[in-house]
């Protein structure tokens, strides 16, 4: 099957914007990931949840409101009581976690065209994205591995911290291409890298 | 001119000159200068016009508390009007001109309102122009021409109707303590609150930090107070867990501990970097707050008291020792505490003589002697300054024995000559924000000011803003309210009591003299106070609210508690007793751009489906639908709009047309109890449906109106997916999961919004099966495969689609669904399989004359106010159980025979019939007795005219009738038949073909 | 008391302002009154008004909690319309219009009130058919509108971005002449000043502290300064009324206290003559005689007594004002305060006797409360004075919403933080 | 003002929609007494002080909170999900032990 196309477009400018000196503050990328995937308990399920993810998709999540995972290639973290947002590079993910999930224990909804996967990392990560988030970005209140569902204005996003300067949005696809020039209009001040 | 620049000293750098422009004239000042310290050093004098009387004004303060020197700064054709001088540090380039004259700052025909003087008292515009009751000024047409002489005389600066091009900018932060002041008690508490560990943010409105520390002359641990300024600054830089804010306004202080700032990032600089902010507007969660925010010096109240060269004389002291610029050569110091001897002192010290010193008091405590020795000049106790003689500026003070016990004046008078008077007449802590976060201020007897309340939120406070006055209290109390442990620093200098006499004015017997001033900047006098007494209007808020005391843009900073003393005085009351007025942000002015940040300009968000570049590129005319964009018309050169459309929905009904559907609203209803739960919130039955069918629903709200309808698709046994309205995905979502968390929480249901997940073609039309016949592989789509309402899952272009057979447009219609990612190709390969059956694309024009012609009702009938069986779906209300809305549904008022209720309309002029025009039921155009409106309209291709569906009292008993139209604000009229609102294939058979 | 005019103004001015005097007396509580109305703002005084100068009734108390005026009356972006679309508000609204535009000289107290102008702008076709349906509406019941172009709109306000890349690209709006503003608590206290000439007491810091029953009848009040018997007990007292309705052992009402923030800019020369509301949004926006920017939007959205609101609803506000005027983001927002609004489960107000024996009940104004004094004193002094509304509120009851015969402008149900 | 979502941590009210007084319990479906229909649908007990309230935590997780918070000061007393609140058996006011 074909590559899904950008929702970016025109707005998707690769190379080096905004301040010019020095190194870039932030580098933003548009991972694309092949599978996301939101993996939801009933009540009483959660535990049978995280552990069809492990055995889907080789992920332990830790435990805890918002408590998350990331690999090279691979991502989970929650978003909601119950719901985890699962995340893979290959495809195919959405059927894994299905076979399972029993029906009575929860419910595995496909995203991976619904919602867009935007990389931000480099020493003014947290800067850039304090501008558009109301959430407390320091490592002491949202570690590494943690997700965070939040939103700026009309914007609804998750957000993954995947490594100390480095987090992982996901957010509406129809959104994305505003929310791309948001962010490289937050990123100007700091110089930023498209890649 | 009065005002100069002393030969050494100030934290300004005489190296670097910098020239700017005032009122179109060049001058120079030096780096660290502010506007006001150099104009005063370059000796201007008169820097604004008061705001009533047009009376010349110089400075009175040098912070943020400054009245009078209000000025507008250009940059190109933007305008940022009543920016104090005070606050404005100068660059190369600066251009800023004066306010509130005309023809200009020296020359102000406006002043001749001071001859109206006494006519011009408070409420002097409630007692007259009510105007005459008949005539051709009646009614309020008096008022209104009066007015307009009036307004053009008030307001202060000149607002820019050119766009403004600066960035905003907001800012989160969190942290476990935010200062807000970087005066001695700031400093020190942000030194404490970092060495406990926890993330600070210290905050100071001025360039650098260090408060009065920046003009101080003590010493601390030996060291000159700059220098420890210095030394406290550089580790709370060095420090990880601080972040230090300056040009950093507090400004409110809101709820859970969140206050808001403004940071001046590039107000200073000629040139803003790339991508930096103007202005940033700082959000700041704090677990806990310490007020720092020191206290503001207030003058004293007597006749002649707003002449430009009078001035506080801690302000006159600042200009001195911060600055290098000097107020006046002769100084005289009129006051009522031990401070302004410091503040002469360090006046004397900058190269000023000090003529006298003025004190109400009969005797001053032996500091106060020991400093008025070092000062020079003669020291007039028991005497007070009663006018100032003189023209444009101060040139001397006439001065008389006072009693301050009695306050009354006796003796004679004389005339001492100066160049600049400076007064103080004691402290206001700056309590704003305390005030803020709740809670009453209280008076303080001492001091003779309010003091913070108790805390309503988690802050405490420190220093000045305690009335504790002393830079070693300050210290001292700093380290407390940081919260850590730290060495206390010893202030080598003896502090003076700044608890002063109780004298807020000086009133000559009978009131001779000239006016005045309480409020500067509104020009509100003592008079005006007393009157507001005399005419009952004696609370403080009936006192600010008639006189405008205190509610200028300094927000009487220096005359809320002069104009409480003076009304306690008149009614004999003490100043608490009068009250004293609730602050409010902001603390000081904060620019609506700041504010706005990001949200003006060109950054807006846009939803766009996965088809929009092709629209766009397609030349389709896109059309704002909430935050979506969808095609209108996709236009050919020469087309009408209605041309267009006419010519899509024909080719819809003669062909096949092809539709973005992506916008509407996609829930995913998942789970084993998902049936039950749609049985409970659609008014028909879902349980019942099967796999692979889909089924029309409505939904009403709980009060029995009509909410939303949509299609819900069975894609399992445990899994729908439903679809809402465009415009009203979000509401329904939120309706949906407040059942679920609120009503229903046993149920066994994952909400889910899927909207963007899909992109949605429908293909309509006679020859629509053909299309899909022609690209659809992997599952047959004919009747039998795929009935009306049936699912099918297929693959077109090798893209996974499913596919649900159903009609908007009553032709044989189908949409395709398939992943967002891929929309554009199955779009194109929809297009291609298209063009032997000339498949046209269509927009909301078409579709919307397609829908109109089926008599199908939108967001324009189901308007909230409808009723199921208004729009003829009272079909769809189920018997059979309950569902959200059945109980409240059969009220007397939503079945009322006079509801209004759909109809279809028929214009028969042959003219276009538009949305809004009302309808009356009789042909003369007397604007009455209207019967409903129109709420939807098109040229229909299928019937040959214009239509419209339209909501008619008691609808459907007067189908056949005629009824006129009545639109009087686009003069439209003429006659209409009303008929059913099916006005096309009304049993359905051409979408079941 | 003596007369108000531009004479007495210069013979007061020639001798020093001296004998001006109260513009309203401060009496002490008497035991009886005929009518009590509880609330001293612009309804509760305005009511006393016309009952005693339309129905004669004049042994009345006016009891007010704190200072008079003190409520709404002093705290709104001071807006007079009468641009609504459904009939029964329509003319309403129209006949408060109508007093305003006599009230000045009636009251022999310049209100204020300018006969501005107010404009609606829209910014998409679909939402301009609304307004026209509101414009033909208002027009069908006596009211004033007219539609103005884009470019007319450019005329008429300069300063406001009118191009088509606008951010909220503006494609007409409707426009009330006769609208305008008038001066917030010149109202009280002309009311305040034409009811006290008429003979009513009016009693401030005399907060309500429960009611006199006999049986279910409300007989009065009792209150700091003493209990005060009555015939009839009227409640106008907007934010409060669900705490003034619980002393008399009424819990639950169809009405949620929310509130609502405003601004004003630092004073200007003139920028805007006339009212501009925003249709994108939700911004009102109008320039005082002082030179003030006059502005508010959406209430905060949950129940308050506070007041004051948060934020989110402040940076909203501002965001619709840069948007609308660019040149206006170096503007600075001089200060903000919050009110307390009786928001109804229907947006429209509550004119009605009861609920209880006795008692009058005038409340739900939401925000639309200020424009409406004249004409809420004018009915309620009617109704109490009657013992039945007038036509003119004759749907105003409370049990509207029990009926269904629901009066919702917006079409939002019973969700007040929606109207 | 924050609020306490007791999944996300507490968070600006910006990402909260308020949905309404939480003094009222959705009739039994199957009811018709209009009188508890048209109390639960349009009266309100519009507390002056704390009040139990709904929030919907629309911009994070989007639960649905039950909360307490004093309408005199805004000051939140508790938040909980709402349906916690809904499922748990009511608790009696009544200590343990106490008279009836």
């Amino acid at each position: 099957m074909a590559e899904q196309v950008s929702p970016l477009g025109p707005a998707w400018m690769p190379g080096r914007h905004g301040r010019a000196d020095g190194e870039a503050g932030v580098v933003l990328t548009e991972t694309r990931p092949g599978s996301i995937v939101q993996a939801a308990a009933f009540p009483g399920s959660e535990k049978a949840i995280i552990a069809a993810i492990k055995k889907a998709a080789g992920l332990s999540l830790p435990d805890g409101a918002g408590g998350g995972i990331a690999t090279d290639t691979k991502a989970a973290f929650g978003i909601a009581p119950g719901r985890f947002l699962v995340v893979d590079q290959s495809e195919g993910l959405a059927d894994r976690l299905r076979a399972a999930i029993k029906p009575a224990e929860g419910a595995v909804t496909d995203l991976s065209h619904g919602r867009t996967a935007i990389r931000v990392s480099g020493p003014h990560a947290e800067w850039v994205l304090a501008k558009l988030f109301a959430i407390d970005l320091d490592p002491t209140a949202f570690p590494l591995g943690a997700g965070r569902a939040t939103q700026h204005h009309d914007i609804q996003a998750h957000l993954h911290r995947t490594a100390p300067a480095c987090f992982d949005l996901y957010v509406f696809r129809s959104l994305a291409r505003s929310f791309w020039t948001m962010l490289c209009h937050a990123a100007e001040e700091v110089g930023y890298d498209v890649r | 001119m009065s005002g100069s620049r002393a030969a050494t000293g100030g934290r300004i750098d005489r190296t670097s000159s910098i020239a700017f422009s005032f009122d179109g004239k060049t001058f120079h000042g030096y780096a660290g200068d502010t506007l006001a310290s150099a104009l005063l050093a370059n000796g201007v004098s008169t820097l604004g016009r008061s705001f009533k009387y047009h009376r010349p004004r110089g400075l009175l303060a040098a912070g943020i508390d400054e009245p009078n020197a209000l000025v507008t700064v250009l940059r190109g054709d933007v305008r940022e009007p009543n920016v104090p001088a005070t606050q404005i540090e100068i660059f190369d380039g600066l251009t800023v001109e004066s306010q509130n004259r005309f023809p200009s700052l020296d020359l102000d025909v406006g002043a001749m309102n001071q001859i109206a003087g006494k006519l011009l008292s408070a409420g002097f515009y409630y007692k007259t122009f009510m105007g005459p009751v008949a005539g051709p000024l009646k009614g309020t047409r008096f008022w209104m021409f009066c007015e307009r002489f009036i307004r053009r005389a008030a307001g202060l600066g000149r607002a820019g109707k050119t766009a403004d091009t600066a960035r905003y900018e907001k800012m989160n932060a969190f942290c476990d303590v935010l200062v807000v002041g970087g005066g001695p008690a700031g400093l020190m508490a942000a030194k404490a609150a970092a060495a406990g560990g926890g993330r600070v943010i210290l905050a100071d409105l001025d360039p650098e930090f260090g408060g009065a520390l920046k003009w101080s002359s003590e010493t601390i641990d030996g060291e000159p107070s700059r220098t420890f300024v210095d030394h406290t600054v550089s580790a709370l830089e060095d420090a990880a867990n601080v972040r230090l804010l300056p040009r950093t306004t507090v400004w409110g202080y809101y709820d859970g501990n969140t206050l808001a700032a403004l940071e001046r990032v590039g107000d200073h600089k000629r040139d803003a970097p790339k991508g930096e902010p103007r202005h940033r507007h700082w959000v700041i969660r704090a677990g806990r707050v310490v007020l720092a925010t020191g206290a503001f010096e207030r003058p004293i109240v007597f006749p002649g008291n707003d002449r430009p060269g009078i001035m506080l004389a801690d302000a006159a002291a600042r200009y001195a020792v911060e600055y290098g610029a000097l107020p006046g050569r002769k100084i005289v110091v009129f006051a009522n505490n031990d401070g302004a001897y410091v503040s002469a002192v360090a006046l004397r010290q900058a190269g000023a003589d000090i003529v006298a010193i003025i004190d109400v008091r009969r005797s001053v405590s032996d500091h106060a002697r020991k400093l008025a020795t070092r000062a020079g000049g003669e020291l007039l106790l028991g005497h007070a300054v009663v006018d100032t003689p003189g023209g444009s500026r101060f040139a001397g003070a006439k001065v008389q024995p006072f009693d301050a016990a009695a306050g009354t004046l006796f003796g004679t008078a004389r005339t001492i000559p100066g160049d600049c008077l400076a007064v103080s007449g004691g402290w206001s802590p700056a309590i704003h924000l305390a005030s803020q976060a709740g809670a009453q201020a209280r008076w303080d007897d001492r001091l003779q000011t309010f003091l913070p309340p108790d805390p309503g939120q988690s802050w405490s406070g420190a220093g000045a803003f305690l009335g504790r006055f002393s830079t070693a209290e300050a210290i001292a109390d700093g380290i407390e309210a940081g919260g850590g442990s730290s060495d206390l620093p010893a202030v080598d200098d003896e502090a003076p009591d700044l608890a002063p006499a109780p004298v807020f004015e000086i009133r000559p017997a009978g009131g001779k003299g000239s006016k005045a001033f309480v409020d500067f900047q509104h020009d509100v006098t003592a008079e005006d106070v007393r009157l507001a007494h005399r005419e009952g209007f004696v609370s403080v808020e009936h006192l600010k609210r008639y006189t405008t005391l205190g509610m200028a843009t300094d927000q009487g900073r220096t005359s809320n508690v002069p104009g409480l003393a003076i009304m306690a005085g008149a009614r004999g009351m003490a100043i608490p007793d009068v009250g004293t007025t609730r602050f409010r942000p902001p603390f000081s002015p904060v620019s609506i751009g700041a504010l706005a940040a990001e949200r003006f300009g060109d950054l807006k968000p846009h939803r766009l489906t996965p088809m929009h570049d092709w629209h766009v590129e397609e030349g389709a005319t896109m059309v704002a639908a909430g935050l979506w964009h969808r095609p209108m018309i996709y236009g050919h050169p020469g087309e009408t709009i209605e041309q267009a459309y006419v010519r899509e929905a024909e080719a819809v009904r003669g062909s096949v047309g092809i539709v973005d559907v992506s916008t509407l609203g996609k829930i995913m209803v998942q789970g084993p109890d998902a049936a039950a739960f749609l049985d409970r919130v659609y008014t028909g039955m879902f349980s019942t449906l099967p796999v692979g069918k889909a089924r029309y629903g409505l939904m009403l709200r709980e009060d029995g109106f009509a909410f939303d309808d949509g299609t819900t698709w069975r894609l399992s046994e445990t899994d729908f997916l439903m679809t809402t309205t465009t415009a009203n995905a979000g509401k329904v979502m939120q309706h949906l999961e407040y059942l679920l968390d609120i009503a229903w929480p046993d149920l066994k249901v994952v909400l889910t919004s899927v909207t963007d997940q899909w992109a949605g073609a429908a293909i309509a039309g006679p020859d629509a099966r053909k299309v899909l016949e022609a690209c659809v592989t992997g599952t047959g789509v004919d009747d039998a495969a795929l009935p009306f309402m049936g699912i099918v899952h297929g693959e077109i272009d090798g893209v996974p689609v499913m596919i649900c057979r159903l009609s908007f447009s009553g032709e044989l219609a189908y949409e395709v669904y398939c992943g967002a990612g891929h929309g554009q190709q199955v779009w194109d390969a929809l297009l291609e399989a298209g063009k032997p059956f000339a498949m046209v694309p269509y927009g909301l024009e078409a579709l919307g004359t397609l829908r109109i012609e089926k008599g199908h009702v939108t967001g324009s009938e189901i308007d909230g106010r409808t009723t199921a069986r208004d729009l003829h779906l009272g079909w769809m209300l189920s018997r059979k159980k309950p569902f959200v809305g059945s109980a409240m549904m059969d009220r007397e008022g939503l079945v009322a025979d006079d509801r209004l209720q759909l109809v279809g309309l028929v214009a028969l002029d042959n003219r276009p019939l538009k949305g809004g025009a009302h309808l009356v039921d009789h042909a003369d155009r007397a604007l009455r007795d209207s019967i409903g409106h129109v709420t939807s309209v098109c040229f229909s291709p299928a019937v040959g005219k214009y239509i419209a569906l339209a909501l008619v009292k008691g609808g459907k008993a007067r189908h056949g009738t005629r009824a006129f139209i009545s639109d009087p604000i686009r003069r439209r009229y003429g006659a209409v038949e009303i008929v059913s609102h099916h006005f096309f294939d009304p049993d359905g058979s051409r979408m079941h073909g | 008391m003596a007369e108000y005019s531009a004479l007495a103004l210069l013979k007061n001015a020639l001798t020093g302002n001296r004998d001006w005097k109260p513009a309203w007396c401060k009496p002490e509580p008497k035991p009886e009154y005929d009518v009590v109305v509880v609330g001293g703002g612009g309804h509760g005084l305005a009511t006393a008004y016309y009952l005693a100068r339309e129905h004669g009734i004049t042994n009345i108390a006016v009891v007010e909690k704190g200072w008079l005026g003190s409520g709404n009356v002093g705290r709104n972006t001071t807006i007079v319309r009468s641009n609504y679309m459904l009939p029964a508000n329509v003319r309403f609204y129209e006949h408060s219009m109508k007093l305003w535009e006599n009230l000045s000289h009636e009251l022999n107290y310049n209100v204020m009130f300018s006969q501005r102008g107010i404009l609606n702008l829209a910014h998409t076709p679909s939402q301009a058919d609304d307004f026209i349906r509101r414009g033909n509406a208002m027009l069908h019941d006596g009211a004033d509108a007219v539609w103005l172009t884009p470019a007319e709109i450019a005329k008429k306000v300069r300063g406001l971005d009118v191009s088509a890349k606008a951010r909220f690209p503006i494609v007409g709006g409707l426009f009330q002449p006769r609208a305008g503003t008038a001066r917030h608590d010149a109202v009280a206290w002309g009311y305040a000043r034409g009811a006290d000439r008429l003979g009513v007491d009016i009693l401030e810091n005399c907060e309500v502290t429960g009611f006199l029953r006999d049986g279910d009848r409300v007989t009065g009040v009792a209150t700091v300064r003493g209990e005060i018997r009555a015939k009839k007990v009227a409640i106008a007292v907007a934010g409060s009324t669900g705490r003034v309705m619980r002393l008399a052992g009424i819990d639950r009402l169809p009405i949620e206290s929310h509130v609502l923030q405003a601004f004003v800019s630092e004073s200007l020369k003139p920028f805007i003559d006339t009212v501009v509301t925003f249709g994108a949004g939700h911004l009102y926006v109008s320039q005082s005689d002082k030179g003030g920017l006059v502005f508010g939007g959406d209430i905060d959205g949950y129940n308050s007594y506070a007041q004051r609101g948060n934020l989110p609803v402040v940076e909203e506000v501002m965001s619709e004002m840069a948007s609308l005027f660019p040149g206006l983001a170096p503007v600075r927002l001089l200060r903000s305060w919050g009110g307390i609004m009786d928001m109804s489960m229907d947006g429209s107000p509550i004119i009605t006797t009861g609920p209880l024996p006795g008692m009058f009940l005038n409340s739900g104004w939401c925000y639309g409360g200020f424009k409406a004094t004249p004409a809420s004193g004018w009915c309620f002094a009617w109704t109490i004075a009657k013992d039945a509304p007038h036509p003119l509120n004759a749907a105003f009851t409370l049990d509207r919403f029990h009926r269904g015969a629901v009066i919702d402008e917006k079409g939002q149900g019973a969700t007040p933080r929606l109207h | 003002m924050l609020i306490p979502c007791p999944y996300c941590g507490p968070r600006d009210v910006s990402e909260f929609t308020y949905q309404g007084d939480a003094n009222r319990t959705r009739p039994d479906p199957l009811s018709t007494d209009r009188e508890v229909w048209d109390g639960y649908v349009y009266d309100r007990l519009n507390t002056a002080g704390d009040h139990r309230e709904y929030w919907q935590h629309s911009g994070g997780c989007r639960s649905h909170l039950l909360v307490v918070r004093s309408t005199l000061t805004h000051a939140i007393v508790s938040a909980g999900f709402a349906r916690d609140a809904a499922t748990k058996p009511k608790k009696t006011r009544r200590k343990a032990g106490a008279r009836p």
